[in-house]
């Protein structure tokens, strides 16, 4: 067993599904190996036990989306030292961060009978636009190896092997053929950061983005060929680039454009 | 040699070294040495460099610091900047790093006997000097004169200040000093690097220059060096880029055609001057 | 040398398999998978792309049917033998802790003896390039070096080119004259289907003597030899002559900014060049923080991190990193390793999603200095 | 002393984050409210205006813990929009992965989230302190799901993406189904274990008549497809479904609440209502374990809802082997659709109970309406029953007990509160 203290880890939720948080169950042949090395101390999908701060990690799934969410992260920031967020909610606003595109009330009256019940904020913003956050883990879902991989890094004083390239490169290092090239299917994986484990074009459809912006998209010539060669109108460019990451400064910006 | 016996091993191999003493040197920086694990001798020539290995953390590459003609130790003078130098710099006596190496083209002191010898050093860059440094005053009497001028943000921040005394205590050296920003008590040089290199009093004919600091520094230092006559092809630089190799497999550390790893560090200015004026090369 | 030529009928090409995997050779070859050649393990020449082509052009690839018989009526796979011969993650070693240190344990699994069936000559030459790279200088990769030395390379030559082909101006194909064990050029006239055979070393020779052939008639060469000219003559691109000193000559040319707007900095070139070499090693822990792993695995000039040294990164613009892996290519290999560092297969060109084509940005540079 | 307040701010290890508030006068229960207060989404509102193709992929993300029933329903829904009927194939493949998704979130539910209320511990990994074995069979038996769902789904569990409509983006290979026959036998042997240790659990006695509502099929155990049945008469087609169901808003929740036309009566969905319903259908060999168990055909202790669970996985796990072990790979990955005006419903059972979809889709292909009723919309109005009752029959414990109490008859229906919408606060006021 390791010589360590154990650290104390938080689990907190905001807006998001719950997949991000389950993907830490999910490490089934890693899991006790975690509760071996860190200690559990509040993670309300897992445990009643609520044991309040400080903690040495936190992480963070979900956006904000109400005013309680707001203040709630703030206090969670001064209780931890370091705070992860995981997953596209908490990373760049998720798929609710559609509300800000529209007027929020329109989607209240959709959805509720009565929205006067219902306190919500116009937006659906990422973490680190309230507080200082350490560590962004990208994907809707985040990979469970990633997230291993971040845990990891951390215990162990290490720069988390987690690369901001684009998509591609997993494509070709995994020998998957290009759905693009070969298939004139639009695919995002040109502007979207690797890791998911190159899913979508493996099973021969083109990726839609759900890991968010690569380090240096350049999504307008991307859009051009989406545009031109690809046959694509512009209606369906701009839901290409709104869709769980649609709040993501380059995807916002370049779903605008075909607005 | 040395480097042909890395070469038939795998140069990916790492060998453990243990770490027999650290010495805190500056806030940030500190210096260990180190020797082989189960034994053995350890020699380099002055400019070349480690891949140095933490547990966990990951390698990094690093300047060896110590004296050449010492072959029982390694020594490393290093700052704390980021996850692996933060990790090496958590390790304490007695516990193991990985070294690959020495690895790297050499400052040209042996080729520099029969001139005078300059050496400009700014900041941490004194460390990967400080080998060539020993290794002129071993040959003090091949050399015209020996001058070191160095240069460090302010005066706590100065690397080796007790062997820069013993050497300025040398009446066959010639060792300035200068700050960018004096603390009370400093009575030396306030100003740039650079400002110390007129005045120095080399032949600029007969003399070959070693330059390692920051870009910048060095950028300032060769201008000024020039500009005191000495030819391109007399002035040498040490440079840094990303390496993840050290061995020119990798491809990381390309600067134009070089490999910095196995190219240099240690360049002559006149065959890199060229990319020295390239923005993001 | 002019080695001593046999023709093996299209009905004992079996042979050529079954002999290889007796020697124990895991057999590589194209085959047609999701839409495009791949090189994959085949078991015989079923597992070939009988009748299929390949449709190429900036961005763009499709399977064509040739409605033929053809087996290697194709011109390359989509990457090179590169995959093979330096996976694209390799692990290196593993260590555990020990005492006040640790101990390394080297990955000493035996490297794979392949055979590559249907290599094409810009693939061959790219082996040849890479072989610089990693066995030329003082330090050697050794897993490279004993998977390449332990492989059987069994070229087919190309007997048209692809649309993005310009190995004539690297001079790099399409004839082969050395490198390989065994040199095949299908000759599919009518109902008769051969492969002219050549070996090209001992291995080679000791293989093709044991297949059934038959002599060697002055048609089938002439044949063999029209294929190549044609493929040569056939090529829509080229590289411009002088492109090296053009290159290292215009560092600065306002060029790289306009290619910036294009490129995506996806790194898809990087991955499908066949010389390509850069890497970076990941080391990984595991959560006890007993054990510790390090792996290589194919990097790109592309991306941010590649550059990276404290305080930021060297390559920050995309117009720096597209100059990087094209003076890279193109001038600064002529420099580092003796010869230019494409092999004009096009792949960079087909594969770039937007269709960014090295030879067409060549020129452009030359125009604009 | 005779006023009591019993609040539960946040509710652990359910899906989302409800919370509870009770308030008892005089030893007589004054109000129970279950609020959720997971924040809204606003799904049916954005997903206006998106093409139909986009739907499954944005509608999974309603929840994290059973994509699978979102991702099915929405496209069964656009296939039955768009006239598609998959070949038998495709229907036997998606059945496996929702077969994969049972396990998985019905092995998560009995063992990390329900099982150590009965064990009286916090959580698993205490669990895991005195059992490290039974807990690595769980998170085993766990991973058995997962790997179906990975397998099938395209390498991720959570939000798969290889399901589309018209059948799946890319056909497994046989290989890559094949390991899991292995691994299912040994989920059959491991679902037998789990039915023995969950059925020696003590249950508080409590006994409810439940208005049951689920799928049933003419021949299968129900997962993903079949009319919506209750156990007091009702029998309909999806496009009836919301002749006969709706939900209202109510002020203490941010999740709308489902109930049955006419009258608002609350109804039951999830295990116990699949198992009543369905009993006749279960595998012989599930329904001996059950039987052993002692499960009649009618379940109406909301606490033993966990054996019926462990009963369901042992059910999928035979139902998943058989189609493992019959698979072969379908000629074509998918139908392609072709876009009409159109509305279309789907319905599963996602592992929680019913969830059901309809869209309408203009002749771009573009949703102009999508309605969803999760199943724990649909439950809370019962969960409240549930809770009356079990708070009137403790009103004897301590308010700690009875918080815990409580949260654990809100656990019975694994409620899934990020898909009703998220945050159970218990808040019990005694006056
Ligand atoms: C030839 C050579 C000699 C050097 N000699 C010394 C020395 O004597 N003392 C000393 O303190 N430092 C020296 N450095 C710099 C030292 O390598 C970096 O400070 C170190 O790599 C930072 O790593 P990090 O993980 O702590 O920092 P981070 O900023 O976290 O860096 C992340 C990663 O980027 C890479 N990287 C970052 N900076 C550099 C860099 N400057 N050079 C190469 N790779 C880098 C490394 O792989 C590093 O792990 C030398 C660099 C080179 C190239
Ligand atoms: S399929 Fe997409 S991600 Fe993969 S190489 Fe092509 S464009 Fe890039
Ligand atoms: S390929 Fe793209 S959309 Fe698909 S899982 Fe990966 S990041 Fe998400
Ligand atoms: S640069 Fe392009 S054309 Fe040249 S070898 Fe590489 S991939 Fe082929």
């Amino acid at each position: 067993m390791t010589a360590r203290a154990k650290p104390r880890l938080g689990v907190f939720k905001f807006s998001s599904c719950d997949g991000c948080q389950l993907s830490l169950l999910d490490c089934e042949l890693e899991l006790l190996a975690v509760t071996d090395a860190v200690e559990i101390a509040y993670f309300l999908e897992a445990t009643r036990k609520d044991m309040k701060g400080p903690f040495d990690v936190v992480l963070v799934e979900g956006s904000i989306t109400t005013p309680h969410e707001a203040e709630l992260i703030r206090q969670i920031r001064k209780s931890t030292k370091a705070l992860i967020t995981i997953g596209a909610c908490a990373t760049s606003g998720g798929i609710q961060a559609l509300r800000n595109f529209k007027d929020v009330n329109g989607f209240l009256e959709i959805v509720y009978a009565r929205p006067d019940y219902i306190e919500t904020l116009d937006t659906s913003t990422p973490i680190a636009e309230h507080v200082q956050v350490d560590f962004e883990l990208r994907g809707c879902p985040i990979n469970k190896y990633q997230l291993l991989e971040v845990l990891n890094a951390l215990l162990n004083g290490r720069k988390p092997n987690i690369p901001n390239f684009a998509e591609c490169v997993e494509c070709k290092q995994k020998g998957t053929v290009c759905v693009m090239v070969a298939k004139g299917m639009p695919c995002l994986g040109p502007v979207t950061q690797a890791g998911c484990g190159n899913l979508c074009p493996s099973v021969h459809r083109g990726c839609f983005g759900c890991f968010g912006p690569m380090e240096t998209p350049n999504t307008d010539a991307l859009a051009k060929r989406l545009l031109t060669e690809l046959g694509q109108d512009k209606a369906s460019v701009m839901r290409s680039f709104r869709n769980f990451n649609a709040n993501a400064p380059a995807f916002r910006e370049e779903s605008l454009k075909h607005e | 040699m040395n480097v042909a016996m890395q070469a038939q091993a795998d140069p990916m191999d790492i060998r453990p070294f243990r770490i027999e003493k650290i010495r805190k040197e500056l806030a940030d920086s500190f210096t260990m040495e180190l020797v082989p694990e189960g034994g053995g001798s350890f020699s380099f020539k002055p400019g070349q460099f480690n891949m140095l290995y933490t547990f966990g953390a990951g390698e990094v590459p690093i300047s060896i610091s110590g004296d050449p003609s010492d072959t029982s130790k390694i020594v490393h003078t290093i700052r704390r900047v980021g996850a692996v130098t933060q990790a090496i710099g958590n390790l304490s006596e007695g516990m193991a790093v990985g070294i690959r190496g020495p690895f790297g083209k050499p400052w040209p002191v042996e080729e520099a006997f029969g001139s005078d010898l300059v050496i400009l050093a700014g900041g941490l860059g004194l460390a990967p000097l400080r080998p060539a440094i020993y290794m002129a005053l071993a040959n003090r009497h091949r050399f015209g004169k020996v001058v070191l001028l160095y240069g460090s943000r302010s005066p706590s921040e100065i690397l080796f200040p007790k062997e820069l005394e013993k050497w300025r205590g040398r009446f066959d050296t010639k060792v300035r000093v200068t700050v960018d920003r004096a603390e009370p008590g400093w009575g030396g040089h306030v100003g740039v690097v650079t400002k110390l290199v007129k005045g120095a009093g080399f032949d600029p004919m007969h003399t070959v220059a070693f330059v390692c600091g920051p870009e910048i520094m060095m950028r300032y230092g060769i201008q000024a060096l020039e500009g005191a006559g000495i030819d391109r092809s007399g002035i040498y630089v040490s440079m840094e880029r990303n390496m993840k190799c050290g061995i020119g497999l990798c491809g990381h550390c390309q600067w134009g055609a070089p490999f910095v790893c196995k190219d240099g560090p240690v360049f002559r200015f006149d065959e890199v001057a060229d990319a020295f004026t390239v923005r993001e090369l | 040398m002019a080695n001593s030529q046999a023709v093996i009928d299209r009905k004992d090409l079996d042979a050529l398999f079954t002999l290889l995997t007796e020697e124990g050779y895991q057999v590589i070859g194209p085959r047609a998978e999701d839409g495009a050649i791949l090189y994959a393990p085949v078991s015989g020449p079923d597992d070939l792309p009988r009748g299929m082509g390949d449709e190429e052009e900036g961005g763009h690839y499709r399977l064509s049917n040739r409605n033929d018989a053809q087996l290697f009526g194709h011109t390359k796979a989509v990457q090179g033998l590169k995959a093979h011969l330096y996976p694209a993650r390799q692990k290196l070693w593993s260590a555990e802790k020990a005492g006040h240190g640790f101990r390394v344990v080297k990955d000493s699994s035996p490297q794979p003896r392949y055979a590559f069936i249907g290599v094409r000559a810009c693939e061959l030459a790219a082996m040849v390039i890479q072989d610089k790279v990693f066995e030329g200088g003082p330090y050697t990769d050794k897993g490279y070096a004993e998977r390449r030395k332990n492989s059987f390379i069994a070229v087919v030559t190309c007997n048209h080119a692809g649309n993005a082909c310009f190995c004539a101006s690297q001079k790099t194909g399409p004839d082969v004259s050395e490198g390989f064990d065994l040199k095949l050029a299908e000759i599919l006239d009518g109902s008769r289907h051969v492969f002219l055979a050549e070996a090209g070393s001992e291995k080679g020779r000791a293989v093709l003597e044991r297949l059934p052939k038959q002599v060697a008639e002055e048609g089938d060469k002439n044949a063999a030899a029209a294929q190549i000219d044609a493929a040569a003559k056939g090529q829509k691109r080229a590289m411009i002559a002088g492109v090296a000193d053009l290159l290292a000559a215009n560092l600065e040319s306002p060029h790289w900014e306009d290619v910036a707007k294009r490129c995506m900095s996806c790194g898809n070139c990087t991955m499908v060049c066949p010389t390509c070499f850069c890497s970076t090693v990941e080391d990984t822990t595991d959560l006890s923080g007993l054990k510790a792993e390090r792996s290589r695995k194919w990097d790109s000039c592309f991306s941010i991190d590649y550059s990276y040294i404290h305080g930021g990164s060297v390559r920050n613009t995309g117009a720096s990193r597209y100059r990087q892996w094209m003076t890279h290519k193109l001038s600064h290999w002529v420099k580092q390793f003796g010869h230019s560092g494409c092999v004009g297969c096009g792949r960079c060109i087909i594969w770039c999603p937007v269709g960014i084509d090295i030879t067409a940005e060549a020129k452009a540079i030359g125009k604009g200095a | 002393m005779s006023n009591r307040v019993i609040k539960v701010d946040a509710l652990a290890r359910v899906e989302g984050e409800g919370s509870l508030y009770v308030r008892v006068k005089d030893n007589e229960i004054k109000e129970v409210r279950f609020g959720i207060f997971e924040p809204p989404r606003f799904f049916e509102a954005f997903l206006r205006g998106r093409h139909f193709m986009e739907v499954p992929d944005i509608t999974a993300r309603i929840c994290g813990i059973c994509p699978i029933a979102y991702q099915m329903g929405s496209i069964q829904a656009m296939e039955n929009a768009l006239g598609i009927v998959v070949p038998e194939p495709v229907r036997a493949l998606r059945r496996l992965i929702y077969c994969g998704e049972w396990i998985e979130s019905h092995a998560l539910h009995v063992y990390m989230l329900h099982a150590p209320d009965f064990l009286g511990l916090p959580d698993a990994i205490q669990l895991a302190k005195s059992n490290r074995d039974l807990v690595q069979k769980a998170l085993r038996l766990k991973k058995i799901g997962n790997d179906i769902l990975e397998a099938i789904g395209g390498g991720r569990a959570i939000h798969p993406v290889n399901m589309r409509v018209g059948g799946f983006y890319r056909i497994p290979k046989k290989s890559e189904i094949k390991p899991l026959i292995e691994e299912l036998e040994w989920a059959i042997e491991a679902s037998h274990d789990t039915i023995r240790l969950v059925g020696g659990f003590n249950f508080p006695d409590i006994e409810q008549h439940y208005n049951f509502v689920a799928l049933r099929h003419e021949s299968e155990y129900a997962i993903h497809e079949g009319r919506v049945v209750s156990n007091r008469g009702l029998d309909i087609d999806l496009p009836q479904f919301l002749d006969h169901f709706d939900e209202e808003h109510v002020k203490h929740s941010n999740a709308l609440h489902g109930f049955q036309k006419p009258g608002k009566q609350p109804y039951h969905t999830g295990p116990l209502a699949r198992y009543a319903i369905n009993y006749d259908r279960l595998h012989p060999e599930a329904k001996s374990s059950a039987k052993e168990a002692g499960l009649g055909p009618v379940v109406r202790n909301p606490f033993q809802s966990i054996v019926v669970r462990a009963v369901e996985i042992l059910q999928v796990c035979l139902d998943g082997l058989a189609i493992a072990k019959n698979y072969v790979e379908p000629d074509r990955a998918f139908i392609e659709p072709v876009i009409k005006a159109s509305t279309g419903h789907g319905c599963t059972e996602a592992p929680r109970g019913i969830c059901y979809h309809r869209y309408e889709i203009d002749d771009q292909g573009l949703v102009k309406t999508a309605r969803i009723m999760p199943p724990t919309a649909q439950n809370q109005k019962i969960i409240e029953s549930d809770l009356f009752k079990v708070v009137s029959a403790n009103l004897a414990l301590s308010d700690e007990d009875l918080k815990w109490r409580c949260e654990q008859a809100i656990r019975n229906y694994d409620p899934c509160i990020s898909c009703a919408t998220h945050f159970l606060k218990l808040t019990v006021e005694r006056e």
